[in-house]
């Protein structure tokens, strides 16, 4: 991908175009995390814009894109109307499935894994298992140790999954879906 | 066998579409050639029966466009051919003429992207109508009129 | 046998680079009736024109085409140069190869056969016109200026002193528009009332200028040279011969509590008032929407106080009809409406303000009497932050265009600010500076490098209130986008100038095009930025797009010499491009069978009713009659004629069916 | 009158007593809810965040689902829920060809016409015009009214009033006697699914909301959402390490408050299952 393809391919793939970004860094200045991005979302439009290899592997490789919280702000209140959340998502799948998220947020990934495995494991999300499964990949065995006891006490935990019955239709939609990726 | 590519007229008036069109051309922006544009003082001044004879004479479609409501150079003229065109397409079933043939539009000196637009969805939908091949019969209803 | 010249414009390479100009001109040739056709680089040129006059005279043509630009740029220009050898201008056509077609497609087969079709139906079309001659109308040597704002001002000062009566019409109580309003002006910071004020009272004083206030116009008809305005004078509810504007009536008057328009609401004023101290004329009028006597039918404090006799609340609105042969358009612009910023608060925080209001915070004639102080407490505002492009270049808020103006109120206003306030601090967001303009990027340098206005390059986000502070939240996109957040304690909008609020309404009575953004349009972008479409109206300052002083002042010079280019000559001669009803020999006279079907079409009521008579001076046949100073050429009587007896000249139904079957039999 | 009604998964677990509180009021109301059949979870934030597929075609199956189930209106309480499967009916409904690919994916018929009501308009809409009968203790204090972001944006796509300062949820409470803070993080994001991964984010982002409607005196924050009530309420602990003091404001969902108003007691609006004490004064 050379300068120009870049900015073209994102709009072919995502129907948005990163060269109507003025530089005007509204975005971030409404981000609710912008103070924590390694690169923040109008710097990313930036570097999108300029196009090389080296800035969209930086962006790949970047914790912002996986701190965006895809609360929408930034699209709702930009000037040129571009859809910065659905940019960030096309840049996740991207970093994922190219095994470059960023050691920082890795977390985040697995979290994510551990919510679709529940899901595409009963149709629903079993939160213990979600749970579970984040631990077992995260190695953060003790993060809110007393906190399950407590939802379990209130009746905000079920031990077992409530499970979907047509689990085959599911299973096809799942098919090769964030699978047999590294990261 | 290559793509059917319409006849299409466009009558327009001079102080709004007819620049519209200007426009369009100035800001560089591309529509199909398959519409040529004869220039009108105002959409008023289009007699109607004119239109039978295009299609008389082989056009496939046809562009009647001229300025917004309320904004004629002349006042009234486009809500006179509004009115007329009202009539007309009762005329036009007569004949049995599919009314999608002519596309009745308003095109301010303002609105060049407009224009290409109306040009480009005219050239469309008449591409899907295909050519008009019955203008035998509009020619024998035109000559009926003459004698009158 | 008719003689048809064809000569086609490349247009430097406008046309050639997409068509095919040799070979539309060898085309040309071979038509049927063609004596001449040929291809050259710029027509328009002075050698392009001595190509035509020459051939012309050589071949004795009897008619041209120039397939070149649209007839809309330079039909004049051809038409004067056919004249100059001797053909008839009316026998020259042009056929728009650039605008409708070289600049609309790509190169191709097709483009030049298009191009090949538009040359045929004019030639076509020439080989059916017949020799035309201008009409001649008298002038009347009056103008009508709408908008006494500074372009307002400008135009009639300039028209009147060429000798000529203007009539200038303004909407509001006095005239003086938004310039009134203005603190200082960039870039020498010389008091806007100060430059101002002299002009309006030279405007009031000019023997040749007529002064409406509070009126408006109504309906516009006729055209260049003879136009019949009719305005409104609203009511003011006084008489002003005998009001000496001596003011009691404004101070005795009990409801006080009224939003002043003048000071963007930052004031309030009586329901008889005077917008401000210096206006012209300096006489009041009743705001009937909240004088508690037209409200409550009780009240008349005025009358009683008035030691002049001068109210009358019997007073209606008043139509008065005038003979104008020009008109200058000079309306204006507003600010864009509040509801436009909800993630700024505005309208919701006292203190987050838009420009204009600032203006009259700064101004001494203000509420605050040029001190500023913030609107919900009056304190002294420590921590300042303006921010520049507040809906302009917003396509989100609708509004994609530059404002032009904002970038140097803006520095402007923090300038003023740090004169008047020493210890405080400005901040300014901006996305970029644009200071084009005679000492305006220096002016810039100076806010910023001398008087120490911070500037940040980032749009801001949100602002919210917490304990009497705004929380400002923007970036600051030079430092690697980083976050910046301020504790200011009052905001300014440099809100988007947008058009005048009834724009568009005014436009249709004057019969002129407008833009998206309702701006009224000039008649060509860079060749006549004054004129409109229509002949005899002319346009100055903000009401076609937004402008600052300096330039609103130009343009209204500009419109005002155009007026008197026109006045200039007592008669001018208008295009015959008017219907004329056919005339035979006896014993048919003329196919109009006289129903008067076009009389109730036209709408300028040019048609008239033609007594035939006999040399008995019996009357044998009643006819319609085409009055050729009255009628437009619209051609809708055309259209309604069912006798085909009434036609429109360069427009007639012979010449339009040619053209439609030039254009679709191209085998 | 019955009307469509997916819970999504947090509504049976970690917020079931938003789900009760729901179902109790719209039994007061005579409103029956209808639960999609088989219905599946939406896949939330973690599909759109690894897979563009799933996150079209699991919310599309609900609402595939819903059709054969012939609803025409379906209630989806939990926000993010409502984000996804609205999303998903827009982008769907900008793209035939996207919709056909999808609806071969699910194999089941997609007519993608079925009107979708987050709990703001579902509560708007069935309960409200029935409130006045029903309201027996006036909620008599002030309430701050949290939105979040799902609810109201995107904006284009989410339509809702004044995204910028919304009112609706203010409006309810004021009928329930309440009395809505004018404040001005109604729309400010809590930090949403970093709950578990990143919760040091949600103590900071949920910390300055909380601390803000305490600033303004409201004795409860009321939200719509169970993402935005687990990171005002569960995670109080991380709340507090960031503002470092304790904040004992509670955290409602406005379903509960309307369960209060009408009289149903705090067993029957799950107020129990509450991490942090919810004491109000809700005369009796």
């Amino acid at each position: 991908m050379d300068t120009e393809d870049l900015s073209h391919n994102i709009r072919q793939l995502t129907g948005i175009n990163v060269r109507e970004c003025y530089q005007c860094g509204k975005c971030t200045a409404g981000c609710p995390v912008g103070d924590r991005m390694d690169l923040r979302p109008s710097v990313i439009m930036r570097m999108l814009q300029s196009g090389d290899n080296a800035s969209l592997e930086e962006v790949l490789r970047s914790n912002s894109i996986w701190l965006c919280l895809t609360c929408e702000t930034c699209y709702s209140r930009c000037p040129m109307e571009i859809d910065i959340p659905k940019l960030m998502d096309y840049l996740r799948e991207k970093s994922y499935s190219e095994g470059k998220v960023h050691p920082e947020s890795r977390n985040i990934v697995a979290f994510h894994k551990s919510f679709l495995n529940s899901v595409e494991q009963n149709g629903r999300l079993h939160e213990i298992g979600l749970v579970l499964d984040y631990k077992i990949h995260t190695g953060k065995l003790f993060q809110d140790v007393t906190l399950a006891p407590e939802m379990y006490a209130k009746g905000k935990l079920h031990i077992w999954p409530e499970a979907i019955k047509d689990k085959k239709s599911l299973a096809r939609l799942f098919k090769d879906q964030f699978k047999n990726k590294k990261s | 066998m290559s793509e059917f590519e319409p006849k299409i007229i466009a009558f327009v008036c001079n102080w709004c579409t007819y620049a519209g069109a200007d426009l369009t051309g100035t800001s560089r922006i591309k529509y199909a050639q398959n519409v040529k544009i004869i220039r009108f003082p105002c959409t008023g001044r289009i007699d109607f029966m004119l239109l039978l004879k295009s299609f008389s004479e082989g056009a496939d479609g046809i562009i009647v466009s001229g300025c917004h409501p309320n904004d004629c150079h002349y006042t009234s003229g486009n809500f006179h051919a509004r009115r007329r065109w009202i009539m007309f397409r009762g005329l036009l079933d007569l004949l049995g003429i599919d009314v999608r043939r002519i596309q009745y539009s308003w095109v301010s000196a303002a609105e060049g992207s407009k224009w290409a637009d109306v040009v480009n969805s005219t050239v469309a939908t008449i591409r899907e109508l295909g050519p008009y091949t019955d203008y035998a019969k509009v020619a024998g209803y035109l000559e009926k009129e003459a004698k009158l | 046998m008719s003689k048809i010249g064809v000569f086609i414009c490349h247009c430097g390479e406008n046309i050639s680079a997409t068509v095919d100009v040799a070979r539309v001109a060898e085309a040309a040739g071979k038509l049927e009736g063609v004596a001449f056709s040929t291809d050259y680089k710029y027509m328009c040129s002075d050698p392009g024109q001595t190509i035509i006059k020459q051939m012309v005279k050589e071949k004795g043509l009897t008619g041209v085409v120039v397939a070149a630009c649209s007839p809309r740029m330079h039909e004049p220009t051809f038409r004067k140069a056919c004249s100059e050898a001797g053909l008839n201008p009316y026998m020259c056509e042009m056929a728009n190869l650039r605008e409708h077609c070289s600049w609309v497609h790509d190169k191709s087969e097709a483009t030049t056969q298009k191009a090949i079709d538009l040359v045929r139906t004019l030639v076509e079309k020439v080989k059916l016109d017949k020799p035309l001659f201008p009409i001649k109308v008298p002038v009347t040597k009056t103008a009508l200026v709408i908008g006494g704002g500074i372009a307002g001002i400008q135009s009639s000062l300039d028209i009147a002193n060429a000798g000529h009566q203007v009539i200038l019409v303004e909407k509001d109580p006095s005239i003086g528009g938004h310039m009134s309003q203005l603190s200082e002006t960039f870039p020498t910071l010389d008091c806007s009332q100060c430059i101002l004020t002299p002009r309006m009272v030279e405007v009031a004083q000019h023997p040749n200028i007529t002064l409406m206030t509070y009126a408006e116009l109504e309906k516009l008809e006729g055209s260049i040279g003879n136009f019949k305005a009719t305005i409104r004078k609203k009511a003011k509810s006084i008489d002003e011969k005998l009001c000496t504007g001596c003011g009691v009536c404004a101070t005795k008057c009990p409801t006080k509590k009224i939003p002043s328009e003048f000071n963007t609401g930052l004031g309030m004023r009586t329901a008889i008032y005077v917008p401000f101290p210096q206006a012209v004329p300096n006489k009041p009028v009743i705001d009937k929407e909240n004088c508690s006597y037209y409200q409550k039918g009780k009240c008349k404090v005025c009358e009683k106080v008035c030691p002049t006799g001068a109210i009358r609340f019997d007073q209606e609105d008043e139509l008065v009809e005038l003979e104008v042969g020009a008109v200058v358009i000079a309306t204006g612009f507003n600010v864009m409406q509040p509801s436009g910023f909800p993630e700024y608060g505005y309208g919701k925080y006292k203190d987050v303000i838009t420009g204009l209001q600032f203006e009259r915070l700064a101004s001494a004639s203000g509420p605050t009497l040029g001190e500023i102080r913030r609107p919900s407490d009056g304190k002294i505002p420590e921590k300042i932050v303006f921010i520049a492009c507040a809906g302009s270049r917003d396509p989100a808020k609708g509004i994609p265009y530059c404002s032009k103006i904002c970038c140097m109120y803006t520095a402007k206003h923090a300038m003023l600010y740090q004169h008047k306030v020493h210890s405080g601090k400005s901040y300014i967001f901006y996305m970029d500076i644009r200071a084009a303009g005679k000492n305006y990027e220096e002016f810039v340098r100076r806010a910023i490098v001398e008087d120490e206005v911070n500037y940040i390059r980032g749009r801001v986000s949100k602002i919210y209130e917490q304990n009497g502070k705004l929380i400002v939240k923007g970036v600051d996109t030079l430092l690697n986008a980083k976050n910046v957040e301020i504790e200011a304690d009052m905001v300014v909008l440099a809100s988007a100038a947008v058009a005048n609020e009834g724009s568009e309404e005014l436009a249709q009575k004057l019969h002129i095009s407008y833009d998206a953004y309702k701006f009224f349009s000039e008649a060509h972008p860079k060749l006549k930025p004054v004129e409109t479409n229509t002949a005899g109206i002319f346009l100055a300052g903000a009401c076609q797009a937004p402008k600052d002083i300096p330039e609103t002042v130009s343009q209204a010079s500009g419109a005002a010499a155009k007026v008197a280019i026109l006045f200039s000559q007592n008669e001018l001669s208008r295009d015959p491009v008017i219907a004329v009803v056919n005339r035979s020999a006896p014993p048919l006279y003329s196919t109009c069978v006289g129903c008067f079907m076009c009389a109730t079409a036209c709408p300028y009521q040019a048609i008239e009713e033609e007594l035939i008579t006999n040399r008995k001076g019996e009357v044998i046949k009643k006819v319609a009659r085409v009055n050729p100073g009255l009628c437009q050429g619209c051609g809708t009587c055309v259209a309604f004629c069912r006798s085909k007896s009434i036609d429109i000249q360069g427009y007639t139904n012979e010449q339009m069916y040619a053209e439609v079957m030039a254009l679709l039999n191209n085998e | 009158m019955k009307i469509g009604f997916y819970p999504g998964c947090s509504l049976t677990g970690s917020s079931r007593e938003y789900n009760e509180s729901l179902l109790a009021i719209s039994k007061e109301a005579g409103v029956e809810l209808c639960e999609i059949t088989d219905w599946n979870c939406c896949g939330a934030t973690a599909a759109h965040n690894l897979s563009k597929d799933l996150s079209l075609t699991l919310p599309a199956r609900n609402l595939a689902l819903a059709e054969l189930d012939q609803m025409d209106e379906l209630v989806v309480p939990c926000a993010a829920c409502y984000n996804r499967l609205v999303m998903t009916q827009h982008e769907l409904g900008e793209n035939e060809s996207l919709k056909k690919i999808v609806s071969e994916k699910l194999q089941m018929p997609l007519q993608n016409g079925i009107k979708i009501l987050n709990v703001l308009q579902f509560l708007e809409k069935h309960i409200v015009p029935r409130l006045e009968q029903l309201v027996k203790n006036p909620l008599d204090f002030d309430v701050a009214c949290y939105y979040g972001c799902l609810l109201v944006r995107p904006q284009r796509v989410m339509k809702a009033d004044r995204f910028e300062d919304p009112m609706t949820m203010d409006v309810i409470m004021q009928k329930l006697g309440a009395n809505p803070i004018d404040w001005p993080f109604k729309t400010e994001c809590c930090g949403a699914g970093f709950s578990v991964s990143k919760p040091e984010i949600v103590g900071e982002l949920s910390g300055k909301i909380v601390r803000n409607a305490v600033d303004r005196g409201a004795r409860a924050i009321v939200v719509a959402c169970p993402m935005c009530h687990s990171n005002l309420d569960m995670r109080r602990p991380a709340i507090e390490t960031y503002l470092n003091m304790k904040v004992d404001i509670p955290v409602i969902y406005i379903t509960q408050a309307i369960a209060l108003a009408m009289g149903l007691t705090p067993r029957q609006a799950g107020i129990q299952r509450h991490f942090v004490p919810v004491n109000l004064p809700v005369n009796r």
